[in-house]
């Protein structure tokens, strides 16, 4: 063969190569179950760490907002709707989009008893954008779905 | 795969012949574990969990130091030119080149990687994770940052201008390596980091040697 | 084929300098009007009239800056990177002068959706910056602006800083699936997009159209400004020419054909 | 006539906006010595290094028929090496096996005689152009594309080049060079008559 095939030939198996490779790992790595932070069902399960500062998330069940006389700490009760709950306490400002109902990060450790002593809570807003009038008709849409 | 060697050996013999050179990237990364424990010595426990990813960052400036002059004496002497001319194929040539650069900067850091993170975070949680990281991250850093260096060779410029340059592509190779080791450390789960970690390796493998060398090209157009 | 020979034939044109100089007043203008007239009924639209979202309340309105902004500063950096291929390809002058034009537009409009998504977290999220990875991608997008910038800055001769600066432009474009997926790919704080073609936009009709007036008029503006710049450029570069100093003396006739 | 070992045809470059040159033909057959001439600036070593693929010029094409040497401003020797490594390097690189007599040969030709064992950090501007010569002497490349290869060259060394430069175009290679100063041995040096079947040598006016 060619010198200059020769190489061409190494460059266009090194590139195939590198290719599938990439692919490959790629593939794989989307296989995995990403997690940023724990759901309500591995906080009741024993899956995430006690002690250590971690992340978790859940929805913020209805009627569980309790708040304490100084009007500062609350403690809330995050779920994920199939029956796995966990107890929050937190001693700050909420987010104004905090509500019942509403999907909420909370970063904090776990103590000895899984109840979670959150350090900061955020809200997380979903996609949809609705005038309150319309309220209604989304929450109509979401239970068809 | 004879450029690869003969690019992989010659820079070895010159970093052998400049010893202090060559040791600048470790020399920085020492210091600044050091300055960084004593900065954080007031605090009960170190840098606790963040001294893994602390390691992290020190690595990844290490490795940008190294970067920076990994073309820098070939554009002055010529001997790029000839490689331009004669080294094929040239990716191979390229991969050489930055093979052994990594192994000038990346390896030593990552040998005393361990080290640094105990020292930092007075607790050895996670200092596997960071080695395994970091041996998967820090070439790919060294693939990237040669981009970057080699747009700039022949510009009398480094530093800064290479920093920014580059720093767009360093930061997901930072988030997926730091995340992994503070994930560990906190007895977490990390597949999904490294697998990632990994795709961005083989991946910029794979194509950084010829962004490189179609830069270095550009370079010598006068 | 009469297409494929209009194409060609516009592609050339394009390509120089003094057609597109003699040919975008117009276009300047008319995109610079369109822009501030679209963004001036939209903002009311959306500021005064539509009303407060369901849990948000008013500080939702910032959406009506911040997905424009964003979605723009995207499109931009498409656009940059298109511009690189082709003078990577074709040496084609005007390609790098888009690049040089655009990647100051693209870089202001980075920072202002940052910004705006900063004032927009601090009530909704309660935290103005969070490490989530679409923050993130978009700090990497006014780092890639900026690096633009800067290297064109730092290589002397103009030839060469056009081939350094678009084939960084090129390699950057890896950047921007990260952005688009990173949501998909993460479940974090940032939400998903409301927007998404082929499917049902998740946003009520009513916020839509002040939301839809106002991208549009962003991307007129930015056009305009783009253009604006693009024309300077090419005075500045095509200053030894003939033409232009027809131009510059009031001799338009002279100067088309 | 045979198929030239390197063939430039309608080279135009044009540099911040100034024509160096346009629609340049160059044909270069075995035996040719080709001088690039014209004032500082006028795009000499351009040309040379677009001949040798490191410029890409603004119109026009270089064909390139045999493996060829290029030799530009800076001599292309790893400070840090000695002049015997950095042969040896090279060699390797060019992926052609090179017996150590030969560079010794080589070095020996041109003169550095203890100082092949210095570091080309440590040798002379013309010590180390002499090394860069022997890089040619040591390669099998037909066409040596040289800049200014007399630059920093004593008499003995310039008269060595000269010497270096017919030797191989009777042996059926070519040279392109940049100079200010003929490359060309003077008639008397032929003693035997051997070289006088070689071309004329010919001169390409740039800037003119």
């Amino acid at each position: 063969m060619k010198p200059v095939r020769k190489q061409r030939l190494a460059v266009v198996l090194f590139v195939l190569v590198g290719a599938g490779a990439t692919a490959g790992l790629v593939m794989s790595a989307m296989q995995e179950n990403i997690n940023l932070f724990y759901e309500p069902a591995k906080v009741v399960n024993g899956e995430a760490p006690l002690g250590t500062v971690i992340r978790a998330g859940g929805m913020v069940v209805d009627g569980s907002v309790v708040h304490d006389d100084t009007g500062l700490g609350v403690r809330f009760t995050l779920t994920d709707y199939a029956g796995h709950d966990f107890d929050v306490v937190y001693n700050g400002i909420l987010p104004s989009l905090f509500r019942e109902g509403q999907g909420i990060l909370v970063t904090g450790r776990l103590d000895d008893d899984r109840v979670f002593a959150a350090a900061e809570v955020l809200a997380k807003h979903d996609e949809n954008y609705m005038p309150p009038e319309l309220e209604g008709i989304a929450g109509h849409q979401s239970a068809t779905e | 795969m004879r450029a690869f060697a003969a690019l992989f050996q010659r820079d070895l013999l010159v970093a052998l012949r400049r010893p202090t050179d060559a040791a600048n990237p470790l020399v920085f990364f020492v210091l600044a574990v050091l300055l960084l424990g004593v900065g954080a010595a007031s605090a009960e426990k170190g840098l606790g969990g963040s001294a893994a990813g602390a390691v992290w960052v020190l690595a990844l400036f290490a490795n940008l130091l190294a970067v920076e002059g990994v073309f820098r004496r070939d554009v002055e002497d010529g001997t790029l030119e000839q490689l331009l001319i004669h080294a094929r194929p040239r990716f191979a040539a390229v991969l050489g080149k930055l093979a052994a650069n990594w192994s000038c900067a990346g390896l030593p850091v990552l040998v005393l990687s361990p080290l640094a993170v105990y020292v930092l975070g007075h607790s050895t949680a996670g200092a596997g994770m960071v080695m395994l990281t970091l041996l998967l991250g820090t070439p790919t850093l060294t693939l990237l940052g040669a981009i970057g260096a080699a747009l700039t060779a022949g510009t009398g410029r480094g530093g800064l201008l290479l920093a920014v340059l580059v720093m767009p592509f360093y930061l997901p190779v930072l988030i997926f390596g730091a995340g992994a080791s503070t994930a560990a450390g906190a007895g977490g789960d990390a597949a999904f980091e490294l697998l990632v970690l990994g795709a961005l390796l083989t991946g910029s493998i794979t194509a950084a040697p010829f962004a490189v060398g179609k830069a270095l090209a550009i370079s010598q157009e006068y | 084929m009469g297409l494929v020979d209009w194409a060609k034939g516009a592609f050339h044109k394009t390509g120089s300098p003094r057609w597109f100089f003699l040919g975008s007043r117009r276009w300047m203008v008319g995109l610079y009007a369109a822009g501030i007239a679209l963004i001036v009924v939209g903002s009311t639209i959306g500021l005064g009239f539509v009303p407060p979202e369901r849990f948000q309340g008013d500080s939702f309105r910032i959406l009506f800056v911040h997905v424009p902004a964003v979605h723009l500063a995207q499109a931009i950096y498409v656009a940059v990177a298109v511009a690189g291929l082709v003078y990577l390809v074709w040496r084609m002058k005007m390609a790098d002068m888009v690049i040089e034009a655009a990647a100051p537009v693209g870089m202001a409009v980075t920072a202002a959706g940052l910004a705006t998504g900063v004032v927009w977290g601090m009530p909704t999220w309660g935290t103005g910056w969070v490490w989530d990875a679409r923050i993130i991608s978009t700090l990497v997008l006014l780092l890639l602006f900026f690096g633009l910038l800067a290297l064109r800055q730092a290589i002397p001769r103009p030839d060469r800083a056009a081939m350094a600066v678009s084939l960084l432009a090129v390699v950057g474009v890896v950047n921007l699936p990260i952005i688009k997926y990173s949501v998909e790919w993460f479940t974090t704080l940032h939400q998903p997009a409301s927007l998404t073609l082929g499917e049902r936009p998740t946003i009520a009709p009513v916020f839509l159209v002040p939301l839809a007036l106002n991208a549009l008029g962003y991307y007129c503006l930015a056009a305009g400004i783009v253009i604006a710049a693009l024309r300077m450029k090419i005075i500045e570069r095509e200053s030894g020419t003939s033409w232009v100093a027809d131009w510059l003396a009031g001799h338009e006739d002279r100067v088309g054909g | 006539m045979s198929r030239p070992l390197l063939n430039a045809r309608g080279l135009t470059c044009v540099v911040a906006g100034q024509r160096l040159f346009a629609t340049l033909d160059l044909a270069v057959h075995p035996g040719d010595l080709v001088e690039v001439r014209g004032p500082n600036g006028c795009g000499k070593s351009t040309l040379l290094r677009c001949l040798a693929g490191l410029y890409h010029p603004e119109a026009g094409r270089v064909e390139r028929g045999a493996p060829f040497t290029y030799l530009g401003h800076r001599a292309g020797l790893s400070a840090d090496m000695t002049p015997l490594e950095n042969l040896r390097w090279f060699a390797g690189i060019d992926a052609a096996r090179v017996e150590p007599a030969t560079l010794d040969e080589a070095m020996d030709r041109v003169g550095l005689g203890a100082a092949r064992f210095d570091r080309c950090g440590m040798l002379s501007a013309g010590q180390q152009r002499r090394a860069a010569l022997a890089r040619l002497l040591a390669g099998h490349a037909s066409v040596w594309i040289l800049d200014e290869p007399l630059t920093a060259l004593d008499d003995a060394g310039c008269a060595l080049t000269r010497g270096f430069i017919d030797e191989h175009r009777a042996r059926g290679g070519a040279a392109v060079c940049a100079t200010h100063r003929s490359l060309a041995l003077p008639r008397s040096a032929h003693a035997s008559g051997r070289d006088a079947r070689l071309p004329q040598t010919r001169v390409v006016a740039l800037g003119s």
